[in-house]
């Protein structure tokens, strides 16, 4: 891993720790309101400052950090999951399943993303599962055809052809050589898309589809800051750089992953 | 490459009946035929799923609608009289399909309106904003992945950084910090949604910049990559300027993959505008949709959410004419 | 974003008419200058009706942005004094059963057609109408039979058991004159396009998401009595503009991309208050307070002690004055203290006392605490499940909980969807919603606590949330309506208050205001009765 | 051929070409010297990677990216090259020197006419005034023997034949009626036909004056129209005279092999083994496979049915080689796939061992695949990216359950076979040379204990060394194991030297089928004989040599 990439990943552990436990980082209950010092600038007591209620921000966006990225990690893999099993059906099992699935697919893309969450989250009610099941929609056409696409190509290439020569069965070979090789992609597209999940599911908690209240959650403290922008900036910048610099982490990490799979494949 | 090999004896067997232009057009106009018609069963099932969504989703359309009511029993019949709520759901499915089959969208049950004027009403504004968003995208997008794309090699890396940097911002975030800034502070663009040119700067940046960026990203890929095509040496040792290499010959390889993706990112906008249009305050379909939900008003889903999914149509089938044209490759492809 | 419309709903439906306690504007608003004509003025309001049209819709909104537009039979002023409007008199039979209207002569509707008897009868029988899918009017005059014209100026109106308050009713934007001829046309065509006999017009009419466009009515000369001003209103035109985010509307008003706001929240007010060139107008809304509603039929708080403990045992005012930086006044008891009929008597039940509130859990039998320092009651944790679906109030909720905690008991916050909502409360499975009402009169007492106003799967939708159901009031209720007097309505509504300050039946928190921010140009601010505020009456200074 | 006056066209002198890179300096280059005289053909030879392309690109300045060229002298007509920097190298470019590119089909831009990329020069140079820029350029495909010049002008490279492709590339290249033409491998990937046309233009070419630089790896083509030959090898010339000279009596070794390879196909032997002969008289051999009346057809979408094969039938014995002679698109490699059982014969059928495919299901099917094995073109394609030399061969023996140790054993074995070390184990297959790839390709072909291997094309990727070792191999393994071969190939050569008997195939159906030696001393159909004058000519001018190069 070259140099330029080690304060990511340190980023990214640490992240992953706070998301799991987060009373490493700090004594204060993120929830505690204090009465007395609502929007209190960042200080030596509250280093980020507090929010309209007096509760430390700081502590809010390191107890943020699970709600925040787990949605977004959840969305992504059950939308692999998900993706993969139906691209592979639609490749695998014959014309008209290809036909059937590849419309569904296209009916789910034509619903506009948000509005399709919206009714999931309508339907399951609020929360983080929900909206990660939502994302989960969403993201999942693209990686159906990523391995419908990935799967189809395969199924002509020469060592697949040349596994059958070997006597394998069609089941054999499909889990010997096309799954394997089809995972470099689909991997690709899910680390490309953490990122972009997790900005999604922030701006999901920002309109007010994500976990519920008080629940920290870096989207719904953007959220929670607006009312307040007049009169203190700091609720309204810290939360939004916590969410940047976690995307980045992902991207680049997830950058760096993908090219040593695509050098170790190619 | 492949897709050349495959269809080259094709090419060749054409060109020996020499018409093959007449059969390019004519696999064009086939190709828009086909997705048309695929198109009509992705609209039907869109209304299905939409219409299904609607109907699992917890409390009775009448409950919702009058939540915010003080009526009496008859006035309450009435309403679920008039708009068959208590049909049973697959008269209800089947009705509401014959009238949209009809053209007829019927009327908001909680705006009192024909949808279709309510649309009729919202519609232009989240398409200006798409429209200027794309523009944004493309220019943005274009100028970037051109200048930083013959730099050395540490340059592309720093503008590639820049790029993950601006995707990886929340557009939310950014609408927010630049309303803040310029708009509450400065006071150089409007606060609140208006369709002058001065009030779609703000929200055309916000939703343009991912995007743009993403776009450049691509379209620098591409331009190396076509840099070190054969034909490029080819072209070189005819003697012709660098400009015009760019110009005649990479450009066009680097923007195939460009269109799709524009493609894809119109398709997107249209419905995901949305939460910029709550933080600029503007009118557009996406929030009538989103409150249409909350409030179960079938009527206004449904609506939207077709013409949203005639736009992706729309979009794609245009996508794959512009390919058609950039790439004559593919025109001997079929489909 | 989901269902707001609920919560938005209640703190305005019911009951029309509200009455201003300080009546005039407050803040740099009556004119040290003289009145000028001319100007638009350029108004950015929070919410907007789903339709326009005052007799269909039910919100404070619709009243808001028909007022200008259509004329009432009866005016009430901020003080909830009746005076004539459309009608210059009128007599009432001793049975209070008949009313007979003399109406006014040489009134047009903006659409150019004469105002008369048969307009009247045209628009209530609209009202009533079931066909009208009315939310609101309808049910504000239940009592309505029928009306005839007697001559083409005098309207009898029959009604089918007294009502104390139909005279207010009439009093509404909600049951406002329109042309007969629009009231023909399709209901939809209403819901943009109202025409009526006011100081404004608007022809074009409201676009959801945009707003609405007034101007002038030139001829206009029949402003009610006791009102500021005869003739036409000063102003050319209004335009305004619905922007639902907070924090962009106060944007556009610091920065002069519009002269007014309404419904600015709490911060907004603060920022507000240090920014000079700037004046804000408010009055409280009357009506019942922003109040926990508590579900008196089961549950840990059918148990009167324990809604007693809740009631002392936080300092509702403390939390109040932090989360809206002061700016809400607590509340003293069901209505706010600026409704008509308020008992002043109930106030002394609303003070903070810790001590007696443990003491009260205690003898109700919750003494033990278990880990996390909840009370118990034979092993079962002291927990409130609180439902609600306007996040615009996460922050005071996070902080009553945080208080409750202290008190050792568990307030579980529940955001729901709309229609999980509903559900939920029909069934009756809830222990606190919280919600605000306002309305003019103490008879709003009759539609929160009434019990044939419990909400249930086969009723719907209704608004006695505490689900409140005692013999007594029920009685008093009943003499209310047939009250021959304002005083008599009071004093039995009085007796209500307190019965229901006795049971805790309501845990009240503030009392809301209605506010209108603008620039200091901005001149003669007034509310009306509703507590919506008077745009016609306004005028620009510059 | 002399040179027309004047001085030398080209002339170089201890030219080096550098490439800084991560891990040092390459050399691609390492100071060679030579000459160009006008109208005469000068031909740099050698194998892939010797630095030949970069030595000619290095006169027009397209060395490559960051490339450091430096000569003792660099001149074209009297001009120094060394002076030359950025645009002014656009005057010398297209106008004074065309140039034309391998694989015609990326050398053309996909997605322009082809008639705008011959326009290129013209107009780049101002050749002709921009009307008559259209008529020119069809005069110029018409010229480059092109038929139909306006319809094909309209048309994009795709739709072309890679002959016409080349074509089309040498006219564009010639549009300008450059001083110096220099054409690398411009007949590479075309059949032995078309190659034999694009040779022509060539020389047709240099019968005007132009004179050409020639850079190929098939001595072959050389030998049709250089007049003098300079032979490169890692960056240096390591022999060079004139052609006949060089090419019938080589010095260096690294020539004679290069020559030996190409002789050695054209003889149909090599040392020490005399002209291949079927175990028992081919035909009367214990046949192993069987087609009869095979038929397959595709449809192509959009424009009708396309036949790939038409009733083919053919029969191989055990242990012997049977040639499928063919060029691109005459339905050989379907044929392939046919016997493989990998595709169903819409009629027709092939019998394994007298048991037909199309009898067999399921287990059957899949135990008797193992009898019929593929070696392909591109190896690395054919071989599981993941997976290393090991696992590549031992894939097969896991298939039927081969228990561990005797896994290993056969795979030792294997490699002793097909002559590869065992330190190849580790490795994976793209961290071979080419050599190596077929090799472990053969081997795992082999694991299967499969009675006929089916070869498409298997050295035609090679260079002709290699060529020379790959199919030295699949010799000693046939004489060996007694597997028989189906050997696919459109190169007489190589088909002459494998095979015992031979089926020559032109658009999908069998013309003419036989024994190799009378096929190919007697052929009787048309198609045959020109396949065979095709070859290009040095081969038939060596034969006349005796004995030779043992």
């Amino acid at each position: 891993m070259p140099r330029s990439l080690w304060p990511w990943t340190a980023v990214l552990v640490v992240l992953a720790v706070m998301a799991a436990v987060p009373s490493l980082f700090t004594g204060i209950d993120p929830d505690a309101a204090d009465l007395n010092a609502p929007l209190h600038p960042p200080s030596a007591e509250h280093w980020l400052g507090t929010d309209q209620n007096g509760r430390d921000l700081y502590a809010r966006i390191v107890y943020g950090a699970r709600p925040s990225l787990l949605i977004g990690t959840g969305a992504v893999l059950l939308a692999l999951a998900a993706g993969v099993v139906i691209g592979v059906a639609a490749a695998q099992l014959g014309r008209v399943a290809d036909q059937v699935l590849s419309r569904s697919l296209d009916v789910v893309l034509s619903v506009p993303g948000l509005l399709l969450v919206f009714l999931v989250v309508a339907v399951l009610g609020p929360g983080s599962g929900t909206a990660a099941v939502g994302l989960a929609v969403v993201s999942m056409p693209g990686f159906a055809r990523v391995a419908r696409s990935e799967v189809i190509r395969l199924r002509s290439a020469q060592y697949v052809e040349a596994a059958h020569g070997f006597g394998w069965s069609r089941a054999q070979v499909v889990a010997r050589h096309v799954l394997p090789n089809a995972a470099g992609p689909v991997l690709a597209l899910a680390t490309v898309s953490l990122g972009a999940m997790i900005v999604a599911s922030s701006s999901l908690s920002f309109v007010g589809l994500g976990p519920r209240p008080p629940t920290a959650e870096w989207g719904a403290m953007l959220s929670d800051s607006r009312e307040f922008l007049a009169l203190a900036w700091w609720p309204a910048v810290f939360p939004g750089v916590a969410i940047t610099v976690a995307v980045l982490a992902v991207t680049f990490v997830g950058q760096h992953l993908n090219r040593r799979v695509e050098g170790r494949l190619s | 490459m492949a897709g050349v090999l495959k269809t080259s004896p094709a090419g060749a067997a054409a060109a020996r009946n020499g018409r093959r232009s007449g059969r390019g057009r004519k696999t064009l106009v086939r190709l828009v035929l086909v997705r048309l018609a695929a198109s009509a069963g992705v609209l039907w099932g869109a209304v299905t799923v939409t219409f299904v969504l609607l109907q699992v989703m917890p409390g009775s359309t009448a409950d919702v609608l009058l939540a915010r009511s003080a009526v009496g029993p008859e006035v309450r019949a009435a309403i679920i009289a008039e708009y068959g709520l208590d049909d049973p759901l697959p008269l209800q499915y089947l009705t509401y399909l014959g009238r949209i089959v009809r053209g007829e969208f019927g009327e908001s049950y909680v705006l009192r309106r024909p949808v279709w004027d309510e649309i009729a009403a919202q519609l232009p504004g989240t398409l200006l904003l798409v429209a200027t968003t794309l523009l944004a995208t493309a220019v943005a997008a274009v100028v970037h992945g051109v200048v930083s794309a013959n730099r050395r090699a540490w340059v592309r890396s720093l503008f590639a950084s820049a790029e993950s940097l601006v995707v990886a911002l929340p557009p939310f975030w950014l609408g927010l910090l630049l309303l803040t800034v310029f708009s509450f502070t400065l006071h150089w663009f409007p606060a609140i949604g208006s369709s002058s040119p001065a009030g779609l700067v703000l929200p055309t940046a916000a939703l343009a910049a991912g995007p743009a960026a993403v776009v450049a990203g691509v379209l620098r890929e591409g331009l190396l990559r076509a840099m070190d095509e054969p034909f490029v040496v080819t072209a070189r040792a005819r003697g012709i300027g660098e400009a015009a290499l760019r110009l005649r010959h990479v450009l066009r390889h680097a923007l195939l993959p460009v269109t799709t993706l524009l493609g894809w990112i119109a398709g997107s906008l249209i419905g995901g505008a949305v939460i910029i249009e709550i933080v600029f305050s503007r009118q557009g379909i996406g929030r009538l949709a989103l409150s249409a939900v909350a409030n179960k008003d079938m009527p206004m889903v449904i609506a939207v959410v077709l013409v949203t999914a005639v736009a992706f149509v729309l979009v794609t089938i245009a996508v794959d004419i512009l390919t058609w044209v950039i790439d004559p490759r593919t025109r001997d492809a079929g489909r | 974003m989901l269902v707001l419309a609920l919560a938005a709903g209640c703190s305005s439906d019911a009951d029309g008419t509200a009455r201003v306690a300080g009546g005039a504007a407050s803040g740099g608003g009556a004119g040290v200058a003289s009145p000028r004509s001319g100007g638009t003025l350029r108004l950015a309001v929070e919410k907007e009706p789903e339709c326009l049209d005052p007799h269909q819709s039910p919100t404070e909104s619709a009243r808001l942005l028909t007022r200008p537009l259509v004329d009432s039979l009866v005016y009430q002023d901020p003080r909830g004094g009746l005076h004539p409007w459309l009608a210059r008199e009128w007599t009432v039979s001793d049975d209070r059963l008949t009313y007979t209207f003399r109406l006014r002569e040489g009134v047009t509707f903006t659409d150019g057609r004469k105002f008369d008897a048969s307009a009247v009868v045209a628009n209530l029988d609209h009202v009533v109408d079931p066909k009208t899918k009315s939310l609101l009017a309808g049910s504000l005059i239940a009592a309505y039979e029928s009306a005839k014209a007697v001559d083409p100026l005098t309207v009898e109106v029959k009604l089918k058991r007294p009502d104390s308050g139909f005279l207010s009713a009439l009093a509404q934007p909600n049951l406002g004159i329109e042309s007969p001829a629009t009231l023909k046309g399709p209901a939809s065509k209403l819901c943009a396009v109202v025409v009526g006999t006011g100081p404004f017009k608007s022809d074009g009419g409201f676009t959801p998401q945009k707003g609405i466009d007034y101007v002038r009515n030139p001829a206009y000369a029949w402003a009610p009595e006791g009102a500021a001003r005869g003739g036409p209103a000063l102003l050319d035109r209004i335009e305004v503009t619905v922007v639902p985010d907070n924090s962009a509307r106060l944007g556009a008003l610091t920065s002069g991309q519009v002269d007014a706001v309404t419904g600015l929240a709490p911060a907004g007010i603060g920022t507000l208050k240090n920014t000079p060139g700037f004046a804000l107008h408010t009055t409280r809304f009357p009506g019942a307070n922003y109040s926990y509603w508590p579900n008196t039929a089961k549950g840990p708080l059918s148990d009167v002690n324990v809604r007693k403990a809740l009631r002392a045992g936080i300092d509702w005012r403390r939390i109040v004055k932090n989360v809206y930086f002061g700016v809400y006044d607590g509340a003293d008891g069901p209505l706010s203290a600026s409704t008509p009929g308020y008992d002043h008597s109930v106030a002394a039940a609303y003070g903070y006392d810790p001590a007696e509130a443990n003491r009260l859990l205690d003898q109700a039998g919750w003494t033990q605490r278990d880990a996390q320092g909840y009370r118990t009651k034979d092993g079962k944790r002291l927990t409130l499940r609180h439902m609600w679906s306007d996040p615009s109030v996460g922050n005071l909720a996070v902080q009553i909980q945080a208080a409750a905690k202290q008190l050792g008991v568990e307030l579980v916050e529940e955001n729901l969807d709309g229609g999980t909502f509903v559900n939920r409360l029909l069934a009756g499975d809830y222990d606190l919603i919280d919600t605000s009402f306002s309305s003019p009169g103490p008879d709003v007492l009759r539609v929160l606590f009434g019990a044939d106003n419990i909400p249930t799967p086969k009723r719907g939708i209704s608004n006695n949330m505490a689900r409140y159901d005692n013999p007594e009031t029920e009685a008093a209720f009943k003499r209310a309506l047939g009250a021959k007097d304002q005083a008599e309505q009071f004093g039995v509504y009085a007796e209500v208050q307190r019965r229901i300050t006795e049971d805790a039946a309501v845990l009240p928190i503030y009392s809301p205001l209605s506010t209108l921010a603008a620039r200091e140009g901005v001149r003669d601010v007034r509310f009306n009765v509703d507590g919506t505020p008077d745009l016609s009456g306004i005028w620009l200074a510059s | 051929m002399t040179p027309a006056g004047g001085g030398p066209l080209v002339a170089v002198r201890d030219l080096t070409v550098r490439f800084p890179t991560r891990h040092g300096v390459v050399e691609a280059v390492r100071g060679v010297s030579f000459r160009v005289d006008r109208g005469q053909v000068v031909a740099i030879v050698g194998e892939s990677g010797s630095g030949k392309s970069v030595t000619a690109r290095s006169l027009v300045g397209l060395a490559g990216e960051g490339a450091r060229v430096g000569a003792a002298e660099l001149a074209f007509d009297g001009a120094d090259l060394r002076q030359v920097r950025g645009r002014a190298w656009r005057a010398l470019r297209g106008r004074r020197v065309g140039f034309v590119l391998q694989d015609a089909l990326g050398s053309l831009d996909p997605l322009r006419r082809v008639g705008a990329e011959v326009a290129e020069p013209l107009r780049a140079h101002r050749i002709v005034p921009g009307r008559q820029v259209d008529a020119e350029v069809v005069r110029l495909l018409g010229e480059a023997g092109i038929p139909a010049p306006e319809s094909r002008a309209r048309q994009y490279p795709h739709q072309l034949s890679g002959g016409l492709r080349q074509r089309a590339l040498i006219a564009s290249a010639l549009a300008a009626r450059p001083d110096l033409l220099i054409a690398d491998e411009p007949t590479t990937a075309l059949d032995a036909t078309v190659q034999r046309q694009v040779l022509a233009l060539l020389r047709e070419r240099v019968g005007d004056g132009t004179a050409v630089l020639l850079i190929s790896h098939d001595l072959g083509v050389v030998a049709e129209i250089a007049d003098h030959v300079y032979v490169m090898k890692d960056g240096r010339f390591v022999e060079d005279g004139p052609a006949a000279a060089v090419l019938e009596s080589p010095s260096h070794p690294h020539t004679k092999t290069l020559v030996g390879a190409v002789a050695g196909h054209a003889r149909g032997a090599r040392p020490g083994r005399v002209s291949p002969s079927a175990p028992e008289a081919a035909g009367t051999a214990r046949e192993v496979l069987r087609a009869e009346g095979l038929v397959k057809r595709y449809t192509l979408p959009g424009r009708g049915e396309f036949t790939a094969v038409e009733d083919v039938s053919v029969t191989v014995g055990a242990g012997e080689t049977l040639g499928v002679v063919g060029e691109s698109g005459s339905g050989k490699t379907t044929l392939g796939r046919l016997l493989m059982g990998l595709l169903e014969p819409d009629a027709g059928r092939v019998l394994l061992d007298g048991r037909p495919w199309d009898g067999l299901r399921g287990p059957e099917r899949r135990a008797a695949r193992r009898g019929v094995q593929m070696i392909y073109q591109h190896p690395l394609s054919s071989f599981d990216p993941r997976y290393t030399a090991r696992q590549i061969l031992e894939e097969p023996l896991r298939a039927d359950r081969t228990p561990r140790e005797e896994r290993d054993r056969r795979v030792a074995l294997l490699l002793e076979h097909v002559g590869l070390a065992p330190d190849v184990l580790g490795r994976r297959a793209r961290e071979l040379s080419g050599g190596q790839r077929q090799r472990l390709a053969i081997a795992r072909a082999l694991a299967p204990g499969p009675q006929v291997i089916v070869c498409d094309e298997p050295v035609s990727a090679l260079d002709a060394s290699i060529q020379a070792q790959v199919l030295d191999v699949l010799e000693d393994v046939q004489e060996r194991l007694g597997v028989a071969y189906v050997f696919v190939s459109h190169d007489l050569g190589v088909i002459r030297r494998l095979s015992h008997r031979v089926v020559v195939m032109k658009d999908g159906r069998v013309v003419e089928s036989g024994e190799m030696e009378k096929v190919f001393d007697h052929p009787e159909h048309p198609y045959t004989k020109a396949l065979i004058d095709a070859v290009p000519r040095f081969s038939s001018r060596f034969r006349r040599v005796p004995g030779g190069r043992a």
